[in-house]
């Protein structure tokens, strides 16, 4: 047998060594085009300072975005789907035990009538 | 039907567990319907292991050789100390639950939600 | 401060002290017998406990606290969970499996041998099953009686505050 | 002579060791917390080489009996009783084998980090008791071949998660996840106890072996497959029945919660082992892959889907571990309902059961892995709330590169062993149902952008002034992580070989059901 | 909504359990062997004329470890409840 056995999925293959042997190329190849950059930059100058637009930039600790900021996009698309969604989650002990009893007698319908 | 009588009545035990379970706010009310749903169990168990005009397989003076199943009542045996090692955990779990939030309705401790 | 008031009457305390080895040496029979009788450890075991309920009932929280020793009964507990799989590994020292019988029928104790059919019945025999009784009827009097106390401990520090 | 002591007794050992290290827990941790640390680290790595041992055994030689107090060990018939087993017998095919690998790889490492996570907490001998007895359950739910011994380890377990995920009482939310927790999982045990009864009734075994060669499909079989298939379904936490999965991995410590996976990947692998190995063409297994395949895809949409809102880091990963326990129930499902014919079984049937048993352990390692370092964060700044973290990257540097490889490999990005085990599922179930397969696909887009989420709000950013003496986590802490993360790197890059020495006799023990009846009852 | 639900399941789970009585007959078990085994060598391998303890304890034996694991088990889960009430204090993390 060889040495290494690419993982064989019913109608391909995948080997992941391949793969970062090509990872590892594109990364040198991006280093090497970074590295032919900008001769005449220089740290602490005026090139390094963030621009924005001429306002002053704010302060560390308030440019962190919060958790609670983050995709509140997409919430706000599937809107009417969590409405629905997050009821369901009620903190009620017997509603989780009626979902089990009723998930139970759906299935004995289904599998017994049929 | 007649002598299907013990089936019927663990028919019936279960049809009122579940019923107490489902309908119940109180949560050692919902503590009791789990008990008479273990009850109901066990006697499922128990009277399957029965053969007409069996005696308990003990031969000690045994009057007579046509003996009962000996194994659902090991089995019994081992769910009834189940049935009180869960009763007395979830009791506790009660008497902490009353102590913490000051009831024991199951539709008040719903502080875990979404 | 109801704490002390929970302690019961005279009569019932001095007919639960008198109560409490006939329960105990009962529950005991229940447990030594339970290979030849209906019965065996946890019925045993229960029935002891049951008297360890009793003296509860009638006593006070801080009495029983004095009376109990909470290391005694995690002895109790361990130590006959220990003899019961130890009794299950005796076999495995030997050469046998797990849980072999490796005391019935071998002339030594327990170890009379039974013929097939009824008999009344000797207290010598059924091998290693009498030492899982006790086994088993020590653990449950130690853990129903721990469970008990650690019960009312909860109740008694709800009343104090 | 002990070796091969060992080697004789191992299927017993794996459970009779944490048991012993159960019982004399509460005393030995009485002495001093050095002796405690000893005692419970030293059981923990003992049974762990041993299941190591014992799969590796089954592995090479087949399936392994032991007979319960036979006169020898490998008597699973009796001479006398016309041919069927007494006793209770554990049988350790290679599906029970890939569960105990699992088992000891995570319980191993839980513990490990354990012992630093929660050196400060009270009552640990107690604690670590129902740490031994959760591990024990979980190597005896894998290694019995007796009904009714299963629910008696599905008890423990219960009642050892319960009294973990109660362990923190000061708040009584514990309590009233916990107490969630085990009043649906004492009705999911009590539903077991009704189909061991009518099957016992029916066929008078209690033996899976003896069951799966006396079952004839009668309406009764019927019902006790369906309250041992919801049964188990709702120990998993599937949809709609994972209600409970948030609030205990949530308010459970973290060492806890890297196990309840475990515990529910066991009682997973319950499922698959009595409708795969007891009903193996009895039942009409078409209805049951359906209903296997549709609560499948709904624990993945909804998990992730309920996932990205979430502002706790633990309740978020728990129901990223709800979605992808929707994974393997879709794969298996998927080999399940093509189970009768074999044309479409080998075409994709089998790929598909491999991909969701495949799952099984790459779940365990990494969602083990990501709890492990939730764990971590909290134990050092003391909060679950990701709107009050932040830049902890500067700080925390291992914890963040071990949170990057689990998050990475969570939402199946190569070359992590969650891109090769949903690689599988993707491709066979394509063959199967295009629409599934893009389903699947989605939801792990949706996971790879709410991991974005919680990887950004906690460790990018500048570093907070509030969290500016927070140190990196401790050695042993951070060596528990590293198994894992290891772990998940050599699976991720040699797929292949895990896949032929694991996955593969697992599925082929699942779906060869004769096999299974032959090794205990010897083909009589 | 919810009342619908409850009685619904609940009338087709008890119509489900009650294929029970249509399927067993009390008093005539379909097969015995397991059993007729216990009852005709058990006495003389254990030595014991309580055969229902013999089950309990020697076929079945370690069923009833694990049961007595479970009360164990239960044991340590009420003492973590109580520890604050009996020596023992709390942790308070987060």
């Amino acid at each position: 047998m060889e040495l290494y056995t690419p993982l064989s999925t019913g109608s391909g293959y995948w080997n992941p060594l391949m793969w970062l042997i090509a990872t590892i190329l594109t990364l040198i190849i991006a280093y090497i085009i970074w590295v032919r950059g900008e001769k005449n930059y220089k740290r602490g100058t005026e090139q390094t300072k963030p621009f924005i637009s001429g306002n002053p930039e704010p302060p560390k600790g308030v440019v962190h975005i919060r958790a609670g900021n983050l995709y509140w996009g997409f919430i706000d698309a599937l809107d009417r789907y969590y409405r629905y969604l997050i009821p369901l989650h009620t903190g009620i002990m017997t509603d989780y035990l009626l979902w089990i009893f009723g998930i139970t007698a759906g299935l004995l319908v289904v599998l017994v009538v049929v | 039907m007649f002598w299907n009588l013990p089936y019927f009545t663990v028919v019936i035990l279960t049809f009122i567990a579940i019923l107490i379970i489902l309908t119940k706010k109180n949560l050692v009310k919902i503590l009791l319907g789990i008990n008479i749903l273990e009850s109901a169990v066990n006697l499922l168990i128990i009277s399957i292991g029965y053969r007409e005009g069996g005696v308990a397989p003990i031969f000690t003076l045994a009057p007579s050789m046509t003996m009962v199943l000996p194994t659902p009542q090991a089995l019994v045996l081992t769910s009834i100390v189940i049935g009180v090692a869960t009763s007395a955990l979830l009791l506790s779990f009660t008497m902490v639950i009353y102590r913490k939030y000051g009831t024991v309705d199951v539709e008040k401790m719903k502080e875990l939600r979404e | 401060m109801g704490v002390k008031m929970m302690r019961m009457s005279k009569i019932v305390r001095i007919s639960a002290d008198l109560l409490y080895p006939f329960i105990v040496i009962f529950g005991w029979y229940v447990i030594m017998h339970g290979h030849l009788t209906p019965g065996g450890g946890f019925q045993g075991g229960a029935v002891v406990a049951t008297g360890t309920a009793l003296v509860i009932v009638a006593y006070s929280y801080q009495d029983i606290k004095t009376m109990i020793n909470k290391t005694v009964l995690w002895f109790q507990e361990s130590g006959g969970l220990m003899l019961f799989i130890g009794a299950g590994l005796g076999g495995l020292v030997i050469g046998f499996p797990f849980f072999y019988n490796w005391l019935a029928n071998s002339g030594s104790l327990f170890g009379t041998t039974v013929i097939y059919g009824p008999n009344p019945g000797e207290l010598n025999t059924a091998g290693f099953l009498p030492l899982m009784n006790i086994a088993v009827g020590t653990e449950v009097w130690g853990g129903l009686t721990m469970v008990l106390l650690y019960m009312l401990s909860g109740l008694e520090k709800r009343e104090e505050a | 002579m002990i070796t091969d002591f060992v080697i004789k007794n191992a299927p017993i050992l794996v459970v009779a060791i944490p048991l012993i290290g159960a019982f004399l827990c509460p005393l030995v941790g009485r002495i001093s917390p050095m002796w405690r640390k000893t005692w419970v680290l030293g059981i923990v790595t003992v049974t762990s080489l041993i299941a190591i041992l014992l799969a590796s055994m089954v592995l090479t030689h087949g399936a392994i009996t032991y007979v319960f107090g036979a006169s020898t060990s490998d008597l699973t018939v009796p001479i006398d009783s016309g041919g069927i087993p007494v006793r209770i017998i554990f049988t350790v095919d290679a599906m029970s084998a890939f569960m105990e690998v699992i088992t000891a790889l995570v319980g191993f490492s839980v513990i490990l980090y354990s012992m630093v996570a929660d050196k400060e907490r009270s009552n640990l001998e107690q604690y670590y008791t129902l740490f031994l007895l959760l591990i024990c359950s979980v190597m005896g739910m894998v290694t019995t071949g007796d009904l009714f011994n299963f629910f008696v380890f599905i008890e423990i377990s219960s009642m050892a998660s319960a009294g973990l995920v109660a362990y923190r009482v000061e708040k009584g939310r514990a309590i009233e996840a916990a107490i969630k927790y085990f009043m649906v999982s004492t009705i999911a045990a009590i539903f077991f106890l009704f189909a061991i009864a009518i099957l016992y009734g029916q066929y008078n075994a209690l033996n899976i072996a003896m069951l799966a060669e006396r079952l004839q499909f009668t309406l009764l079989d019927k019902i006790a497959l369906i309250l041992i298939v919801m049964a188990l379904a709702t120990k998993c936490g599937a949809v709609p029945m994972h209600f409970w999965t948030p609030d205990a991995y949530t308010l459970a410590p973290s060492s806890v919660t890297a196990m309840l996976v475990v515990t529910s990947q066991a009682s997973l692998y319950g499922l698959f082992r009595f409708v795969f190995t007891l009903y193996h063409l009895h039942l009409n297994y078409v209805m049951i892959g359906w209903f296997l395949i549709i609560i499948g895809v709904l624990s993945m949409v909804i998990g992730v889907t309920m996932a990205i809102p979430q502002k706790d880091v633990k309740r978020l990963m728990a129901y990223h571990a709800i979605s992808q326990t929707g994974y393997m129930l879709l794969g298996v499902g998927v080999g399940l309902a093509v189970l009768g014919d074999s044309t479409q079984l080998t075409r994709f049937g089998i790929i598909a059961m491999e991909g969701g048993i495949f799952h099984i352990i790459n779940h365990a390692m990494y969602k083990g892995l990501l709890f492990l370092t939730a764990g971590a964060i909290i134990f050092r700044i003391g909060s679950r709330d990701m709107n009050r973290m932040g830049g902890l990257g500067h700080s925390m540097k291992y914890t963040m590169i071990f949170f990057i490889i689990g998050a990475l490999s969570i939402a199946g990005i190569p070359p992590f062993n969650g891109f090769a085990s949903k690689l599988l599922i993707y491709e066979s179930v394509y063959l199967f149902n295009p629409f599934l397969a893009i389903i699947a696909m989605v939801v792990s887009i949706l996971t790879l952008a709410s991991f974005v989420k919680v990887f950004h709000s906690i460790f990018m950013g500048p570093p907070l002034p509030e969290y500016s003496n927070v140190k990196e986590a401790p050695l042993p802490m951070l060596i528990g992580m590293g198994i894992l993360a290891l772990g998940i790197l050599l699976f991720g890059l040699f797929p292949q070989t895990v896949i032929d020495t694991l996955v593969h006799p697992a599925t082929a023990a699942l779906l060869n059901q004769s096999s299974y009846v032959n090794a205990v009852i010897g083909g009589v | 909504m919810r009342k619908a639900v409850t009685y619904v399941s609940l009338a087709i789970i008890t119509i489900g359990l009650l294929m029970i009585p249509l399927g067993l007959e009390f008093g005539k078990p379909h097969h015995t062997d397991m059993d007729d085994y216990f009852l005709r060598f058990g006495q003389e391998q254990t030595a014991t004329n309580n055969q229902c303890t013999s089950v309990t304890f020697d076929f079945r034996g370690f069923d009833t470890l694990g049961e007595s694991t479970v009360l164990f088990t239960a044991v340590i889960g009420v003492a973590l409840m109580f520890r604050r009430f009996y020596g023992g204090e709390d942790d308070a993390d987060e």
